[in-house]
């Protein structure tokens, strides 16, 4: 494991704060925008095209792609900003987070030039295709196939819990092309409207319709729409995890509740204000360890254990306060009010024990730091 | 020494087991979008929304201890109607000196809420009653006046909803609240010499008994469920991380029945102060375990509405703000554990008198 | 699994309850006594003779053994009241809880006649000697010998971790006796003075010195020495360690450090009372609990996976309390302060983390409860 | 961009492990009972009771960043001597306009403390100073007067002990602790315009540096400790739960480090009010976790005195309630975050200057 080495902030990371602050208090005002809670964000096309067209999409992808060619910990630094307010980054998420550098990593020349301007224009948007009915933690064990066919593959399965599939423009899939567990298995980029593929959403337990399932029936796809060789699927897809996971998302998704919250604490309330302090000073210690990840990354470290080890602590502390901020609002709160704070903690009660779930559960990550702490 | 280990709810479980699985079985995933009106006619048949009332006050007779196994069966099996309101209505009527109805003529409650008002004047009532569960449903709203501010004299108010502006919601767990604001409406009103916390207290014992049924039914499901999946070639239940989740269920589930059957038991109000409020200060707490346990041994199936565990789930959440929230409880048990004159003897006595006296 | 029925105690069991109460209340005045919390009471044997003297001890063993011929619901209200005072029971604890009952389940006649009549009058005092340097958790793994040798057995081998072998007048040791895991396990009583036996206090991490090594060279014991068949160590020892597990003094033992709390709380501390509410509550749930294994006891029953059940949460409860006084107690408590309640914190803030261990630890009480759990 | 992620303590680090393991080393299971004055003659020698201060304050010089390595290891072996209680002394010297003393003239500092009180009048104080660390070893005890009762303006008191009744007694992890008396005892007094605040905000960087070292090695102790130790056959590391337990402890141990290391890093005064009160509260809070995680891992081995693992748990117990406790901590961080204009500010602003301002 590295260690995660100190850092702070550059004057010139300072001002992109400030300007990216700047700019989302006159785009998001209070009331005008849908707030979601992290990967629950609102899906506004509007809102992602203009965000890219100041540059911050695709942030980290090189100009050559039409990316912005800016580090890791700028992309950081925008992404704090979008998702303490709960900004509707819904359409976008995915690509920025982890296929756009996944493709760039893995994709060839005409791959990488035809999706990474997509994406950083805010065009394309993805989902992953990955779980299967019987296949959640154990990912190894897929068995959606793609064949040979015709210079190119024929796919049949079905993925769910695919977030956000109903909007995306694209499906990243992972199919099994032999029977080696591992070895086996090939990704897939799948437009929207290629025929055999059916989205069909998948009530989540808050009533939001984002979670889908994908059936391939028969979808035959060019031997162009592979990412990466074949049986190499595993190996990439566990690099776009420890993407997934080394986010501030995992432990910063709260804040548009916990702001809310603040707000209405009484000034002699010492239970709430101790609670308040509780769990500020984590976030705070939280950030610093973010931030020194985006560092490691930028340096070309792949800080995959690190990543797996503030994720698992991040969302399970994200429930531990979403119990704190319910016990102090005093009532149950209704997922229909009007009143933002309340429509949120609702949501927020109801998706909350999702996090230790999505993007690898706190028993799954927890094997993946031994395996690295072991592998040191 | 059977007479003290007795199950006394155990009979009417055995008997009604069979009408709640049939009713609402293990295999469904959502409730009904409506109130379905022949299983409420079952219901009330039954005698559900009376029991543990004596039939001379219009009750189905039973005890406490039946009315809890009901409840508890209710909760297991997330019965998407109002037993439990229309039964603690009941109890309200019999407790304003009036016979608790049966059949159409039922009513629910409407739980004390901080932001509830009510003023009455020559029999007009003007405020309003927020987040009255099935409010849109029943024939009649009973609230105790002193639960909603109108003052420690306002008797039972019995509240015509088709006399007020209805707005109706969802709660947490899908089920129809509704806001009634009252301008001028005529309501009838009935002495009783029942407080709010006498109140509070039935309440909380009727919602823990729920909570203990849809404990059971989150653990057992999940026991079944750990079983069933495999992940890397075995079932998950080897695992065992997913046993301690396992294992916390039940201890949750275990603890939360054992206190509301106790309680039930003693049935004899002034020492179900203590009790009642401990019991319902736990099952929160329990409740907050078994959800967070009961979805990660679960994993994404659990989720989604498409699988029948939210059903309990949300249920739970929703309970654990009905009648008494963790902090307004924890507070209250604090202040009555600081001012008895021994700690050990409020925990041990099994019938503390006032200042600690054994009796 | 069993269901915990309801219980409320009768009568006569409130009537025991006053008068224990009130004997303690004069016979241990606050200052008069050394305050020990649960399996670390300080050793009295004049108390211990007193107690003895009221029938308090051995109460559930047979009349005709010199016990009280009572339940184990009446044991346990003279128990409640000895623990929540923190009372110097360590002489006759163990043998009161579990050799006693378990002698009388295993021994011979003679071995009943002699040993029973000791232990209930308080003369006697027995250590456990399980565990083994290589030896904890996994019991099985007993390497401490006993071979046959004229007419009798030859001990060797080491026991470590042994409570109170230092003032016992008896242990009660499991020796192999053959290579088979289970099967070739052998209980015997050795006598404090026998030849070859050297009892050597191991400092414990609050200093005191109740942990013992107990070192067996070449002890010769007679046949009579031997507690059951040979092989049948193994089920016998489990069968105590449920005896061991399902009393209130897990979740009991704390109350002396509580009670003084109590006594430092301000009435306008909020945070104090919530958290005393909490805490109180939790503990009034447990009560139940252990009063209907109790009962089920008293019928016969052998409630194993309901005392682990309740052992398992109710050491971890205690743990989170000494946590939540420690965090208003308001700064570093002194071992040896000669404020009892200072004191007795400092105590419980090192013994603490030694009650989720001893008598099974938490993760092998989890899978005492699973296994318990699919075997119905 | 290296200059943002370089590991500004790591020479001195790698300078000094050698000293650290092999004065105290791993295999180490109890304290020496007395002060061994070789070893505080090698660490005030290697100038470990001043580095961090400048040299023409009679530092020993260097950066903040190699003070909290040293602390690190000093924490992390678990050092019997007041190494960490003297920097700071030395510091408060500096800071009180004198030369900070190094080889015999060393002094320790008595911590703010509730039950203190000071009075001083024409040069003699009276009162007392309760639970000073190591104040029966040191020549001199230094207290900031405002820490202490004695008024703001009190400035820094310099105690000799020998003109003081001194009761010597042990603190939770063996270590000697003094009570002094004081009754017209002649002291001197030095000017400073340090206030108690920062004097407990240098106070918790240099405990929380202490309580990181210990915590990295409870992780290193327990991770060596599972591969070892075999149970059913086979080591303990194997079992999932053991796992989580080494996985808690490592957390843990690097959440520590970092936030310790950052704000090191940051060593501006204005900025660290938050993130040093944050350091310490979260440190404070994963020491629990540590303990009981360390311990649980460890089974009774961990519980004797035979075994090195108290050594550094009993320290982490005391050290969790040395300069801001819990309680006081969260308060003073919840009143801070609901004072502030916008809490994604605080969390997100490198440096929030007044009124959340971006500097």
């Amino acid at each position: 494991m590295k260690s995660l080495r100190p850092t702070v902030l550059t004057a010139d990371e300072r001002a992109l704060q400030r300007t990216v602050r700047n700019y989302l208090q006159e785009r998001l005002p209070e009331g005008g925008y849908p707030i979601g809670l992290g990967i629950s964000a609102a899906v506004d096309r509007d809102f992602t095209r203009d965000l890219a067209a100041r540059g911050w999409i695709g942030m980290a992808l090189p100009r050559q792609y039409g990316g912005g060619g800016r580090t890791a910990v700028e992309r950081q630094i925008v992404v704090e900003e979008l998702l303490t307010r709960g900004a509707p980054v819904g359409f976008h998420w995915v690509a920025d987070r982890q296929t756009g550098p996944s493709i760039l990593a893995n994709g060839t020349e005409a791959q990488r030039s035809h999706y990474l301007p997509g994406i950083a224009s805010g065009q394309f948007s993805f989902a992953i295709g990955m779980s299967e009915p019987d296949s959640g933690s154990d990912l190894a064990s897929v068995r959606a196939r793609a064949v040979p066919a015709d210079d190119g593959w024929r796919l049949n399965g079905t993925k769910v819990w695919t977030s956000g599939a109903d909007t995306a423009t694209h499906i990243l899939g992972l199919f099994r092309t032999s029977d080696e567990r591992h070895g086996g298995l090939t990704q897939f980029i799948i437009e929207r409207d290629t025929p055999g593929m059916i989205v069909s959403p998948i009530a989540f337990i808050d009533g939001t319709q984002h979670f889908c399932e994908v059936v391939f029936d028969d979808v035959l796809l060019p031997d162009s729409a592979r990412l990466g060789d074949v049986g190499a699927g595993w190996g990439q897809n566990v690099g776009e995890l420890a993407l997934e996971r080394g986010g501030v998302d995992r432990w910063i998704s709260l804040m548009p509740v916990l702001e809310r919250w603040v707000a209405t604490i009484a000034p002699d309330d010492t239970l709430a204000l101790t609670d308040l302090g509780r769990i500020t000073a984590r976030l705070r210690v939280f950030r610093g360890m973010s931030l020194s990840i985006a560092r490691l990354v930028d340096e070309g470290e792949s800080p995959v254990t690190e990543a797996a080890l503030v994720k698992e602590m991040g969302t399970r502390f994200e429930q531990e306060c979403i119990e704190i901020v319910r016990h102090h609002f005093g009532r149950s709160p209704r997922p229909d009010s009007s009143d933002t704070f309340e429509s949120l903690l609702a949501q927020a009660i109801l998706a909350g024990p999702s996090w230790t779930i999505r993007g690898g559960t706190t028993e799954i990550l927890r094997s993946v730091i031994m395996k690295g702490l072991t592998a040191r | 020494m059977s007479t003290h280990t007795s199950d006394p709810g155990s009979e009417i479980e055995a008997a009604l087991s069979g009408f709640f699985r049939d009713t609402w079985p293990d295999d469904m995933s959502d409730d009904p979008d409506v109130f379905r009106d022949d299983q409420w006619s079952a219901v009330t048949e039954l005698g559900l929304t009376t029991i543990g009332l004596p039939e001379h006050l219009g009750g189905a007779g039973g005890s406490l201890s039946d009315l809890v196994a009901v409840l508890q069966l209710a909760g297991r099996h997330a019965v998407p109607l109002p037993i439990a309101e229309a039964n603690l209505a009941a109890w309200l009527t019999s407790r304003s000196g009036h016979t608790a109805g049966s059949g159409p003529m039922w009513s629910t409650i409407a739980r004390p809420e901080r932001r509830d008002h009510l003023t009455i004047r020559d029999g007009l009532a003007t405020g309003e009653l927020c987040d009255v569960p099935w409010g849109n449903e029943a024939p009649q709203v009973l609230a105790l006046g002193s639960a909603h501010g109108a003052g420690a004299a306002a008797g039972t108010i019995v509240v015509d909803p088709d006399r007020c502006t209805v707005t109706v919601r969802e709660d947490l767990a899908g089920q129809p609240i509704a806001h009634l604001t009252l301008d001028d409406t005529p309501v009838t009103r009935w002495d009783t010499d029942l407080t709010a916390d006498e109140f509070a207290l039935r309440g909380m014992l009727v919602t823990a008994a729920l909570m203990s049924g849809a404990m059971t039914g989150a653990a057992d499901l999940t026991r079944e469920y750990v079983e069933v999946r495999e992940q890397f070639g075995r079932p998950i239940s080897k695992f065992q991380a997913v046993q301690h989740h396992v294992v916390e269920l039940v201890q949750m589930a275990v603890m939360t029945r054992s206190m509301v059957e106790r309680v039930a038991l003693v049935a004899d109000p002034t020492a179900q102060q203590i009790d009642i409020r401990a019991l319902k200060l736990t099952s929160n707490e329990n409740a907050a375990h078994v959800t967070r346990a009961a979805h990660q041994a679960h994993g994404a199936i659990g989720m989604t509405r498409e699988y029948r565990l939210h059903r309990l789930t949300r249920r739970l959440h929703l309970w654990r703000d009905a009648f008494g929230t963790d902090l307004e409880l924890a507070g209250q048990f604090g202040e009555l554990a600081a001012t008895a004159p021994s700690l050990a003897a409020l925990l041990l006595d099994d019938t503390p008198g006032p200042a600690g006296e054994t009796v």
